[in-house]
């Protein structure tokens, strides 16, 4: 486990490997390969995808497989749903998960139901790979959390891991899922570095990581909160309480034992996430812990999520409106 | 693209098949045994039936709201059809789907679609599978007038021309949305002129002449199955009931209706023909007429007396694994 | 209050009021004119509107207020969005609210940020009507409750009436209102009938209503599963038990305040919502029970929504998939 | 439509504006001063002046990711858009809209945007308002070649035609979308062949002549005026640098982006053309430029004197009441 990667560097690895081992799995999307092959002009293979995601794939496995699109995502979307349909196994990059403002109905109407509208006859295995969160001052329109919504939807499974080695292990898992899965990458971390396991591995989809143990109450947070609540978590310890983060991975399914484990051996819990609270995964989590977890529960269950409003572009607004660990703090104070 | 005897008495049968399996679905929400939305065919049997003449199970079909003559002409069969609009759980998905959402993956059809639009992306993803995976397959996507004013037009047909696929778009253009007029909707007459924006052929056919749309998707169909690429074949067409079954048909008169129906309604117009030139003789058609009669009564008769799915099933086939 | 009208017929009125109260107003969307106008063919107004929400304003205000559109929800939608920007008053019908999947990036990227992105300068007045809710057997395409997915959005409010006097008095708040709101209209209460006011009155978006009063238990309803609630109550009330109901009416804003006194009057709460329960409202109010209302709580709170699965055609599929009388009776008894 | 000297002078203000605008950004990214996704208009300027020359405040304007040309050639002062590129409360949208964002209403400036294809029907709705409101105004969505791709062109332009619109849709063709080449994204070379699809002109400029564009702008700009509806306007054109600040180019050669601008520069051949014919002297070009790099800095120097914006400014302006 001591070799290091990049976050973006694992997604690559593992799309390297998903392509190797499955003649059928097939990369499409914006930039996918970035102009690749103008033989005219010398070159042979440019981007590979505008964070570099897929960089190499053209070269590896050719202008058939690493299709570079028109900037139309509905349709391309749509027509991954279609060649899932028919016995391709689609791994497409929506650039950032903001545009399912464009690309929504092939989720929402297609992939998540023609399963079940189809008697259980079809199977979609389709794996759409985006970009969420902010922290990059790249403004309202492209910093856009919204696995909340892909959550929301019957028939859509939807992932969001934290750190490089569960990207790897989570992609590879979803890719050979045989249900349409959103893939969520969180930006900010896409330069991170972690330590990722050598070859071919899976981080099974719907299993939260307990990312670090404790006895007094749980922090759970997904993505990019994750850290925020380890880094909460050692800030709590240096004040002697001892905080149980639980990093949820998947959250449709979501892996409500774990989640009820974790608040059986602390009583007190409180759910990180970047989206804005209304209807979203803090507010699912909160929900889950005054049901099935009531009688577990010693205190109120807080949300520390960004305001209700979209993410502002200023750097000021904009570290204002992402949940920081003194709000972490903050929020446990008031938990009593 | 001679068509023998056995074939043109099986075009007959699949479109006599169609417009008897309508007007018994209308006849049945008149008599209060059916519910839900359904769209009915009935004037538009040769498009479908001319198209998939054409097509075997290796070939995919993208449908509509409008989805039952498309799958009949596929090759669906009425009886399990019939159950789904029932509700039952013989139905060809289980009662699960109901008129909009009839599909048979085992025989290409990839489903009809309540969302306009949205079966020309599919048929475009089911023609790279085919491309990519050298079945010698084409796939078909059929859609309204209406539909060609969506964006999912506009993105599929672009992103086929870009990929040379084996494709076939066929726009059903029977003059109206819903209530809205063709000419209210649309910049242009003739939706075949849109293929220029995606330098492929725009073709138009008359859609109430089998022979017509038969000739002309052959040819597109061959250039597809040659790796020459989409084309985008409009066929000018009516349908003879409402939009669905409940529309008063306010919006257009009956002299209009009446207009499409005299002397070119396609069954009609193809025994015309075929009796005609002496290709078939009309005592087959009248054999095909009887039994088709019979087998609409037996598929409705079957729906009928089939089980309803059990409650519990409501969650179920919602995942592969969850 | 002795009139009574239908739930459409309640749309209808208003429709006509504001557009009669105020030039500005238009009103777009497909069949909302329903080919009126057809002189040639001796047609004047024809549908207007697949339900009839419309009809009689395309004779009453003509062509230029009352557009046909094509089948392009995300253009007619997006211009809706820049007619508003400039100083119309739009009001759009989204038939069916499954069709976000083709019209989502005019409200997500769109309406719902505008104001904001552009530091405060702009105003989207921009209402847009649409049908949610099962129940009419039109499967799964065609009948799903989407406002948790706009509820979820900042910048945009979410409105949903389950009477025809609120549909009428919300709507036309709705349309008088300065921001975008989504006016949802529950497909299966078209037909309904309620006691309506006369004349021109508003009801105020963000205030739920107390809809009847109790004591022992709180049952939070909008839309459809208000009247599910109430029936509820009464099958409480016959086995000795006090629920009071509260019909949300607003879920964006949220009438947290009404929540809340309610729960402090009862201790005991339970939602009910025809959407499936991931990241929904009935999520959104257990988590604000479990925070601001923690120390209010005798019991868990409960939600009686769907199941995570699209919604199913055949008849007995659809019936046992939507929330009943008797589902709220077993949660309740749960609720110890 | 023959140009004043006071007209030809503004414009070639203008695009110098836009020139050295631009080129500053580049060195503020590349000195570490400047943050946030950059998409830079220089090569491009003949475009947007030319067709805002047509243009007053009651004309509005919806444009794209690649808006500072856009802002600039409707008037946005050049002072407060640096102001809101570097997040400062002093910038015409408070600093929260940042690059992607800049509108400014009063110019009817509607906005930059960060969905490619999203200011198309934003325009076609301006152009609604017009037309209702009898403003006499002129709405112009510019977007470039990917976005001719999007299903909301498709969309805008189709209603813009049927309803007869007062607009003008500007394809800014510079050959890419992000790295992808036209060509690999697009099934036609000329994106103004799409008019035929809606029944309205299209037509073809040269994007980096000012003149060009002027005039086939104007013609199109008095044909909405005069109610006769929208046109599609191609302008061929180049970028100069990256898809956004940082972009390594690796995906076009250094031969094509030389043969762009040699002899080609929307600056020089402006200059070229207007001075040889004697229309303006280059004195007075070289005075505007001089006054233009003193604009530009003095627009850094406010940006950077100016106030961040307070940080509980992060939940205000989201709605007008709540
Ligand atoms: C995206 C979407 N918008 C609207 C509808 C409602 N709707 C169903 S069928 C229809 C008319 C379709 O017209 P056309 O494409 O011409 O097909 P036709 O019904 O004439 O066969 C409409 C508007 C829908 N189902 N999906
Ligand atoms: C809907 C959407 N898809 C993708 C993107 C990412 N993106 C931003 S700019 C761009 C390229 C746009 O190309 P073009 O329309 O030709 O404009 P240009 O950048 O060349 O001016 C892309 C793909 C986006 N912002 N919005
Ligand atoms: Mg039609
Ligand atoms: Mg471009």
């Amino acid at each position: 486990m001591a070799r290091e990667l990049l976050f973006v560097q694992a997604i690559n690895e593992a799309l390297h490997l998903a392509m190797q081992s499955d003649p059928d799995v097939i990369l499409m999307g914006e930039d996918v390969a970035g102009g690749g092959g103008r033989q005219d002009q010398g070159i042979e293979e440019a981007w590979g995808g505008i964070m570099g995601a897929s960089k190499g794939l053209y070269k590896a496995f050719g202008p058939m497989r690493v299709l570079d699109t028109p900037i139309s995502e509905m349709g391309f979307l749509g027509a991954a749903v279609g060649a899932a349909l028919t016995g391709l196994r689609p791994v497409v990059e929506l650039m950032f998960m903001d545009f399912l403002g464009v690309a929504l109905d092939p989720l929402l109407n297609q992939a998540a139901k023609l399963r079940y509208m189809f008697g259980g006859k079809a199977r979609v295995p389709l794996t759409v790979r985006t970009l969420v969160g902010a922290g990059v001052r790249a403004a309202a329109q492209h910093s856009q959390t919204l696995y909340g919504l892909t959550t929301a939807i019957p028939g859509l499974k939807t992932v969001c891991p934290s750190t490089p080695a569960d990207a790897k292990g989570l992609l590879l898992a979803a890719i050979r899922d045989d249900d349409p899965i959103v893939f969520c990458e969180p930006k900010a971390l896409f330069f991170s570095k972690g330590a990722v396991p050598e070859g071919d591995y899976e981080v099974p989809i719907g299993r939260a990581a307990i990312v670090r143990e404790g006895s007094d109450l749980t922090l759970v947070g997904v993505g990019r909160s994750v850290q925020i609540a380890l880094d909460a978590a050692a800030a709590l310890a240096a004040e002697g309480s001892s905080a149980e983060v639980v990093d949820l991975r998947s959250l449709s399914p979501l892996d409500e034992e774990a989640i009820l484990a974790s608040l059986a051996k602390t009583g007190r819990l409180l759910v990180i996430d970047e989206a804005p609270p209304r209807c979203g995964i803090a507010s699912d989590v909160a929900s889950l812990c005054v049901d099935r977890g009531f009688d577990l529960l010693n205190a109120p269950v807080k949300k520390v999520t960004a305001p209700h409003a979209p993410v502002p572009f200023s750097p000021v607004l904009e570290d204002a409106y992402l949940p920081k660990v003194e709000d972490v703090l903050a929020a446990v104070r008031e938990m009593g | 693209m001679e068509l023998s005897r056995e074939q043109l008495l099986e075009a007959y049968r699949r479109m006599r098949r169609i417009r008897v399996f309508e007007e018994k679905l209308a006849e049945l929400v008149a008599a209060g045994k059916l519910a839900g939305f359904l769209h009915l065919y009935a004037g538009e049997e040769a498009v479908a039936v001319a198209v998939a003449a054409h097509l075997s199970t290796r070939d995919t079909l993208a449908s509509t709201h409008r989805g039952h003559g498309h799958c009949l002409a596929k090759g669906v069969e009425a009886k399990a059809m019939m159950a789904e609009l029932f509700g039952r759980a013989t139905g060809i998905c289980k009662g699960k789907g109901g008129s909009m959402h009839i599909a048979d993956l085992d025989r290409g059809m990839l489903g009809a679609n309540g969302i306009v639009g949205a079966g020309i992306p599919l048929a475009t993803g089911a023609a790279l599978t085919a491309k990519l995976k050298h079945t010698g397959g084409v796939a078909v996507a059929f859609f309204g007038d209406g539909a060609s004013n969506q964006g999912q037009f506009h993105e599929a047909l672009n992103l086929a021309a870009v990929w040379k696929l084996p494709a076939l778009f066929v726009a059903e253009n029977n003059g109206y949305g819903e209530a809205t007029p063709h000419e209210f909707a649309c910049s242009v007459r003739d939706i075949a002129q849109r293929a220029a924006s995606y330098g492929m052929p725009g073709v138009i056919a008359d859609g109430m002449d089998f022979l017509d749309v038969y000739a002309k998707a052959g040819g597109a169909i061959a250039r597809a199955r040659a790796g020459e690429g989409p084309t985008l074949l409009e066929c000018k067409t009516y349908r003879y009931f409402g939009h669905y079954v409940g529309d008063n048909l306010q919006y257009r008169s009956k002299e209009e209706a009446e207009s499409w129906r005299q002397g070119r309604d396609p069954l009609e117009r193809f025994e015309r023909t075929t009796v005609g030139e002496g290709l078939v003789e009309s005592d087959a058609l009248r054999t095909i007429d009887a039994e088709i009669a019979e087998e609409i009564e037996d598929a409705v008769s079957f729906a009928e007396a089939s089980p309803w799915p059990s409650p519990e099933d409501v969650s179920s086939d919602v995942y592969v694994s969850y």
